[in-house]
């Protein structure tokens, strides 16, 4: 019974700190009694929607996770499978409500807090990939998101050395007043050391290792995480966390150097809900009690309250456990790196969380009652009668001349070229980048040389589409996996794990939890296809603003292995002469694709079904085409159709090409069927070899020219083509 | 008329340049110093200066994380 | 040979310039902390944001006790290159001349850019041709070299600019397109983009390899041409 | 005592910050502003105020392209 149980702060404090009454109830008879000012903080961030996934966990259950590949999956701090005698470790985590408040510092913070999940597994991260959206550009709200956003995202991920490889961008009304920021990292660790979060070893210390506590994103986790922005967004700044990507580089040297010197127990990152959640998920894990002593924990400002120091979110910090007679070489190498390292308490058997204050017990938890007991919601979901989201504004006619059309949606938001973005990100640090972005359909990155010299690779993707999801949350979401797998198949990749990130609106309104619960088992059902498991990921909820909900945004990242990095392809096509083939089973239609949005219409209507075998045949033959160099060009046909593919085969590489279709109309131009096409090049016998290829022309001239079976043709040269991708979304960037 | 608009991280935000540069001094040999804080100077030329308020919350300051201080020439 | 790389905290390219640096020699990471430079060769200062680029890039850096010894090896005619970060820590130490600014596009930018050789004769240039085109891949925020006007036009006649961008390929307002320089007694070399990003043709290009082959020639006195 | 140095880049020296400030003053409605210029603020508490000119010239500020100028309390 902790001394300071006489500050109660009763019912109406807990329902202010968005638990519901009856939660508050549960805590009181779990407890045996009301819980104390540091009890209460304590459970309303571990019982929060995004610490405790109240309505959510049950729907992830669907989700496959077992795989042969699979060295560690869901419930640790990161997924990892096995590539070439390594442990590749991914995760996607969201950082939405922060960066809509202030995007620079909540896109930087939001970096640092998945590559601190990559780091507590002992691995070193290699890459970061960040999927964005936002509002039209053409709002100067959007523009300055996505200009702060993305100099965030660099400014962080660029200063620690981490190599910003891919990512996507996409702008949708929808997410004018809630944008998306999600950022995977992936990390290359040795299986044999890699860590677990779960505290063993009664008598073991607990070490907090990196920056002060402040008062940082105090309820963060519960109030910028797991409520909808309102009006006030403005009381919630205080709660704004700066990133200190410097600290946070010696955080990782160090543990680095802790975990390759065997130092370490136990390790875990600091994230939402600061040492409350950290602690208590390595007690839960570890099934074991933690004493902690809030005095001893280094402070940025003084006279912080007990409460305050276990919810701060203060970043760059790590707790461990070390056993007793290794902690003074742990203070060594912490030293070394100019790293804060104290001793805040130790492993206990009680199985309770206690947190003291000196002499003075000021909270005491059972550890089950924190992380196991939070009440799991049912959703209660319903198919909308009709669509839920307004057509955006046409800015297309219905009929437009062929070439003008393809030039308007190559210069629109949603398909120009990335360049102004990713050129602020260092994309080659660690010298493993072999196909940077718009080299190729995913990056590349190369592995240490085995026995015969030769280099292994993985290659990462990230994608989504909520606009399909929007249309059809199950196949919206399918297609997203089999997109991400076409862009590796691209590279001649194979699948190994995939991660997402749910970015959904409130899941108590009951069209929001259809759609949550159908993408899900979408998602399942290509993982299933493509025999992977889902290593981990992460939820966004509550994502509206007063305008109603984003588009359901299911965010898929992928890991893939290639056994030779030298071996991969291009996007664009490489030289004159080539043959130039259409792979795989598309049969696009204009239902939520990007001119039928470009034309003023909602995203409604029947996708294109998916005949799975076929689909996954033709990502195998693109795959090992590539593989045994047949294929020197891929690319998988997506936003824009089948011209915008060509375009950017054009744009991307050095020469023009003719090819012919049956219909030179706008379904067989620009209609979409994401993840079901390639492009392909190659020399001639070689392609016309490739199973299921049909070719269609050949590289080669200035222009891109399509033709139809009777003579109808359009033709662009391809220095319009560039200009056009060039500039579209470089004039919101200048 | 010349102004100076000084622009400090807000108290209890983390101010990771002061903390650095506070940790480096004493190795440079300069003992004695502490409360370092970094911020930003911008210094115009304005003919209201009634705007001055809301430049810095637009545009000079970032009110979330940053307080300003508007010096006129004479202050 | 050996090469020494120096490790600040905040370094971040430091590893990437040991590998780079081992293709041709032996290589040793050296501690920010101590002033010993274990009778390395050649000393390379490598990129990444020591301290975090806080207050200015280098400018805490430049105050490591490894910097003290290097200044010394630099006055001794040891050859030193200064890459990005580390270029911005050797003109901070005053052992190059200029500043390095923020871009003029106040972005970082990451780009593959061509650098002209201008001067073959340093003992990181000594394996290049006088006007040689290398890609190699530059990224920075603060890039944007400036020196006075006579200064520029001292170093200019003093042959002490080494590289400059290719026309058109600047990518940070640099005066007079200049990418790198070096000291008077040319020994001292610093530049922005990354040759070491640029050694193996697998992840890009492999033309930063002369710079590091450069220093081996020059040292092992397979004489300069 | 507590001291504030004022670091502003050298007259003559390109200044995008301060440009960009300039040029997104119109779109925001604010007119008859000139000459901006952006550039650092340190303040810290010191013991002995003598060491600020050489901590300035060592560290706070690059002279080569930087001008400096410190306030003591007080002033
Ligand atoms: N959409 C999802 N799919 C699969 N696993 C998920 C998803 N969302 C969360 N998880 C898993 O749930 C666990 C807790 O997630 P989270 O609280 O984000 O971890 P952390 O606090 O370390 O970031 C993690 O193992 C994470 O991978
Ligand atoms: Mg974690």
């Amino acid at each position: 019974m902790p001394a300071s149980a006489d500050s109660i702060p009763g019912r109406e404090r807990a329902i202010e700190l968005a638990l519901t009454g009856a939660e508050y109830d549960s805590i009181v008879e779990l407890l045996g009694r009301e819980p104390n000012e540091v009890e209460l903080a304590m459970y309303s961030l571990l019982w929060s929607e995004h610490c405790a996934y109240k309505h959510s966990k049950k729907v992830l259950r669907r989700l496959p996770t077992e795989g042969e590949r699979l060295l560690l999956g869901v419930g640790e701090n990161a997924g990892a499978v096995g590539v070439a005698g390594l442990a590749v470790a991914f995760k996607v985590e969201s950082h939405n409500h922060p960066s809509a408040v202030e995007p620079f510092q909540g896109a930087a913070t939001g970096v640092g807090g998945i590559l601190r999940d990559v780091i507590a597994l002992g691995a070193r991260p290699v890459a970061m990939l960040d999927s964005l959206r936002f509002g039209y550009p053409s709002s100067a709200r959007s523009r300055w998101l996505l200009d702060r956003a993305v100099a965030g995202i660099g400014h962080y991920g660029n200063s620690i050395g981490v190599p910003t490889v891919g990512g996507e961008i996409h702008f949708d009304p929808s997410y004018e007043s809630n944008c998306l920021v999600n950022a995977m990292c992936v990390g290359i660790a040795d299986p044999d050391r890699l860590m677990r979060c779960a505290a063993t070893g009664v008598g073991n210390r607990v070490i907090l290792m990196g920056a002060l506590t402040g008062r940082d994103g105090i309820g963060g986790a519960s109030v910028l995480a797991s409520t909808e922005l309102g009006e006030d967004d403005a009381d919630k700044r205080p709660t704004v966390q700066i990133g200190d990507p410097f600290a946070e580089k010696k955080v990782l040297e160090a543990c680095l150097e802790l975990i390759d010197s065997d130092l370490l127990v136990a390790l875990q990152d600091l994230g939402a809900a600061g040492l409350t959640s950290s602690a208590s998920e390595m007690a839960a894990q570890g099934e074991v009690g933690l004493d902690v002593d809030v005095a001893k924990v280094p402070l940025r400002e003084a006279d912080m309250e007990p409460f305050e120091i276990m919810v701060s979110e203060s970043q760059e910090r790590m707790l461990a456990i070390v056993e007793p007679s290794k902690v003074d070489a742990v203070k060594a190498i912490c030293d070394k790196w100019e790293l804060l390292c104290t001793d805040i308490g130790v492993v206990t058997d009680t199985r309770h969380m206690r947190i003291f204050r000196g002499e003075e017990l000021v909270g005491d938890i059972p550890v089950t009652t924190l992380v196991d007991d939070c009440p799991l919601y049912d959703l209660a979901p319903e198919k909308p009668a009709q669509g839920l989201y307004p057509a955006p504004p046409a800015d297309l006619p219905d009929r437009g001349d062929t070439a003008e059309t393809l030039l308007a949606l190559l210069a629109g938001a949603n398909i120009a070229s990335r360049v102004p973005v990713f050129e602020q990100y260092d994309s080659i640090v660690q010298a493993r980048t072999v196909r940077r972005p718009d080299d190729a359909d995913a990056a590349v990155l190369a592995l240490p040389a085995g026995e015969d010299g030769t280099r292994p690779a993985i290659a990462v993707s990230i994608d989504g589409n909520g606009r399909r999801v929007a249309a059809d949350p199950n196949g919206g979401a399918l297609e997203a996996v089999l997109e991400c797998a076409a862009n590796l198949a691209c590279v001649g990749a194979q699948p190994l794990g995939l991660t997402n990130c749910l970015n959904f609106g409130n899941p108590e309104k009951p069209h929001t939890a259809w759609q949550l619960i159908e993408a899900v088992d979408g998602l399942a059902k290509g993982c299933e296809a493509l025999g992977i498991p889902v290593v981990g990921g992460n939820v966004s909820l509550y994502n509206e603003g007063p305008d109603g909900p984003i588009l359901p945004t299911p965010v898929v990242g992928m890991v893939g292995e290639m056994p030779d990095a030298s071996v991969t392809s291009t996007s664009g096509f490489a030289r004159e002469g080539l043959a130039i083939a259409l792979v795989g089973p598309f049969e696009p239609s204009l239902v939520a694709s990007e001119l039928a949005a470009r034309r003023g219409n909602a995203p409604e209507g029947v996708l294109p079904s998916v005949a799975l075998e076929s689909v996954l045949a033709a990502h195998a033959a693109v795959r090992d085409g590539v593989r045994s160099g047949a294929i020197e060009s891929a690319h998988d046909i997506s936003e824009g159709g089948l011209a915008v593919a060509l375009a950017e085969c054009v744009a991307l590489g050095s020469v023009g090409c003719a090819v012919e279709v049956p219909e030179l109309d706008d379904v067989s131009l620009f209609g979409e069927a994401p993840g079901r096409g390639f492009i392909v090049s190659g020399s001639r016998e070689l392609v016309e070899a490739i199973p299921g290829a049909v070719v269609i022309g050949d590289t080669g001239g200035p222009n891109l020219t399509i033709t139809d079976s009777d003579g109808e043709r359009v033709s662009v040269a391809a220095a319009d083509l560039r200009e056009a991708r060039d500039g579209g979304l470089r004039r919101f960037l200048p | 008329m010349k102004a100076r608009v000084l622009i400090r991280p807000k108290q209890g935000i983390l101010d990771p340049q002061g903390q650095t540069v506070e940790r480096a001094l004493p190795a440079l040999g300069f003992t004695g110093i502490s409360n370092v804080s970094v911020g930003r100077l911008v210094e115009l030329e304005v003919a209201d200066a009634s705007q001055l308020e809301s430049l810095c919350e637009q545009l000079l300051a970032n009110t979330l994380i940053e307080d300003f201080e508007i010096q006129l020439d004479g202050d | 040979m050996r090469i020494g790389v120096v490790r600040f905290p905040g370094s971040c390219d430091e590893t990437d310039a040991l590998d780079a640096c081992s293709l041709v020699a032996d290589a040793e990471l050296l501690w920010h902390g101590s002033t010993d430079l274990d009778a390395v060769d050649a000393v390379v200062v490598p990129g990444g944001f020591s301290y975090g680029d806080y207050l200015r890039p280098g400018a805490i850096a430049r105050f490591s006790p490894v910097m003290e010894a290097v200044a010394k090896f630099a006055a001794d005619g040891g050859p030193v290159l200064g890459i990005c970060n580390g270029f911005q820590v050797l003109c901070e130490a005053g052992l190059l001349p200029g500043a390095l600014l923020p871009n003029d596009s106040l972005r970082f930018v990451c780009r593959q850019v061509d650098l002209i050789v201008e001067r073959p004769t340093t003992p990181w240039t000594a394996a290049c041709d006088a006007g040689e085109r290398l890609s190699i891949p530059s990224k920075h925020a603060n890039g944007r070299w400036y020196a006075d006007p006579d200064t520029v036009a001292r170093l200019e006649s003093n042959g002490q600019v080494v590289f400059r961008y290719a026309p058109g390929e600047n990518p940070n307002g640099s005066v007079a397109d200049i990418a790198g320089v070096c000291s008077e007694q040319g020994n001292v070399v610093g530049l922005m983009p990354h040759p070491e990003h640029a050694v193996d043709s697998l992840t890009g290009s492999a033309d930063g390899l002369k710079l590091f082959s450069s220093v081996l020639k020059e040292r092992t006195g397979a004489g300069i041409s």
